[in-house]
């Protein structure tokens, strides 16, 4: 039996929609950031990402995504942001920071940005 | 019987947590945000409610993928908060009201809503933000809570049809419970803000100050924007908007809006605070 | 387009997994129970179907009171059982159907049925059970399978007439998949039984039967039977029926009667078999 | 502000409900019984009882039925049979025997009456 077409993803620019689709591709990376809320899970990730990563079956895309601690790969991978947001915070990084380099300008490029759109 | 007599907005965001922390209520870019809450804090002294029903999006604290709830309702006894990855602080618990929960799942399964029910629920930011900025000092006047929670991580959403209709029941519910007790009901996250993807940082004035005034006397003109539509205009994450329409729904056909205010950015968020009381 | 070609009822007692593993398909107490079987083994090995939709309740392993869902959808790659607090052996894995199970959930919430989605789920005996008597030797033709589960643990319970139109709109959402595969479906659980308090033992043949005649050929009268109304007739446990409304809902409105078989007692259970097809 | 009445509760001769009354009342309980689908926690009840209720906050009528073994008490507290039946199996009692314990039987007498509605 093939896999059938998955009908009910649809296209927004620059947004990946976390449906069906999305999520089955990134259960294991989203379980590992789940795990995250736990401050032992986040002191063992930290001393060992490798064996971290591998405990929860990453797959090699979201392996390499998270060693480059690049977003848009992590969400490509299948990754959820509110998932990711605790990874991002292992790292000191903040939903702007997330958010500039996903935009590839600079943190306070970014922050102006959103100021722009409070002027508007 | 108990009386629904209004409802409060507000924006959930965690960096609202820290400058509450931080006491940054005058700093500049602060101030904007915190100036629309004093009005809100006056009508909470003037009219006391009992019970606050806290319509909130749980963010990868109690749910995760492997059981994905759309509609949950807390029916503890006492609400925690815990860390949700970056170490924040454990606050006291917030008094739950479980009887009054139980009867308000007896009325939504009974009337074909088909809730999760949570005997044990930590609740992360977005139920304590709003809790703070309206009780900032957790006073005798702060009312029991019963934290009701929709999906808005994992699509397929609901509806905002669904989310109307869902408050509606839950106004229903709360109507008919026995005691002469006054609920207010709190929709919060939103509006319009996306985290994720090329477009992250993506605010909609336009779009969050048409939500703003239709929610008051239109609610169901907003009914029939689809789930995508939203995500495209009030962005990835402005989909927290159905806790607004969750919230709308219970409080009845005619409302007065009291006061409102909103401010963009806080974060990556465009922030809208209201009071709509309910019509006598 | 996919087709349901049928549905399937058990009774999924805990102690049948022991009978099985023990083959007393002989033995006096067992026979009258097993004899229901080879007529459903004959009807699978014609019609071989792709997909197993097993319609189960959860008894404690999965779900707790922490997080109890009305009704939960499975969307795994597969499902284990695991221990249910008596050491039960650890089975191999039954191989699931996720993009089928996101296409029902789709269509579930967009249609207003509030489910849980379950990313990961371990099943228990009320999903093994079934799928040990209907596909014993686990052989090629075994197909996919789909878990949905409703609450009977946490009153309040869905109504019958929730459970019947649940089944409904999961027969519209696999009948609109694209793929030419064969669906069945499963209904466990039941019939009448009472495990807890001073009627425990409590079994009632006059209501199984009225039951396993009216679920053919008239299912929505069977569906203005109350919640109490069902545990006062059925049993507390045998509120396990609602799995055979939702069943009986997926399979559209005319159905033939294949096979059937009832018995009594299996453990504290009347245990009934049906084989129903759907009209082409 | 008075607890209100619950008015959702109905009575069916020998049958509790488990609705959300007996839930606010035996959730300890059922959290301790469901913690025993882990062999590990079977264990650890079994080497120590007393210490592992106190573990999960029973209340007093809650440990009195548990220590008794008496199963209609511990519905009475707010045990459900799903949850209470992991309990049981600890001590090797089936759902019969449960069953026959409920209703003052043997557990023979228990089964010979299923036996006979089977005759009707
Ligand atoms: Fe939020
Ligand atoms: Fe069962």
């Amino acid at each position: 039996m093939e896999q059938a077409p998955f009908d009910h993803h649809v296209s927004i620019p620059g947004t990946t929609l976390f449906d069906g689709r999305q999520a089955m591709k990134g259960y294991q990376l989203n379980k590992m950031c789940y795990s995250f809320n736990d401050g032992d899970n986040r002191a063992a990730f930290k001393a060992d990402p490798e064996a971290y990563m591998t405990k929860f079956k990453l797959t090699d895309p979201q392996k390499e995504a998270v060693r480059s601690l690049n977003v848009l790969k992590m969400i490509e991978a299948g990754g959820n942001i509110y998932y990711l947001a605790k990874l991002a915070g292992i790292f000191g990084l903040s939903v702007q920071d997330v958010g500039a380099q996903q935009t590839g300008m600079t943190t306070d490029e970014f922050k102006e940005k959103l100021l722009a759109a409070g002027r508007k | 019987m108990a009386t629904i007599i209004g409802g409060l907005t507000t924006s959930h965001i965690p960096a609202v947590g820290n400058a509450i922390a931080k006491k940054l209520y005058d700093d500049p870019y602060w101030k904007p945000f915190f100036d629309g809450y004093p009005a809100v804090h006056q009508w909470l002294a003037d009219h006391k409610p009992d019970v606050a029903v806290v319509i909130y999006n749980d963010h990868g604290l109690a749910f995760f993928l492997d059981q994905m709830p759309t509609f949950a309702i807390g029916a503890a006894h006492e609400y925690q908060n815990a860390d949700e990855g970056w170490g924040i602080p454990v606050m006291d618990p917030y008094p739950g009201y479980p009887e009054l929960s139980w009867h308000i799942i007896e009325h939504m399964v009974e009337h074909e809503f088909d809730v999760t029910s949570c005997q044990e629920l930590p609740v992360d930011h977005g139920f304590t933000v709003p809790m703070q900025l309206f009780w900032p000092d957790r006073g005798p006047d702060m009312p029991r809570v019963i934290p009701v929670s929709a999906n808005t991580v994992q699509h397929p959403i609901p509806t905002l049809k669904r989310a109307y209709d869902f408050g509606r029941a839950m106004g229903d519910a709360i109507r008919a419970w026995p005691e002469d007790i006054k609920v207010v009901v709190l929709g919060t996250g939103g509006l319009s803000h996306q985290l994720d993807g090329e477009r992250a940082g993506f605010i909609n004035r336009d779009f969050d100050e048409m939500c703003m005034e239709k929610i008051v006397d239109d609610p169901v003109a907003l009914t029939r924007i689809g789930r995508h539509e939203l995500v495209e205009k009030a962005g990835a994450q402005g989909t927290e908007f159905l806790m607004w329409m969750m919230m709308r729904g219970a409080l009845g056909d005619k409302v007065t809006k009291v006061t409102e205010n909103y401010h963009i950015p806080i974060s990556n968020t465009g922030a809208g605070t209201m009071v709509l009381e309910s019509a006598a």
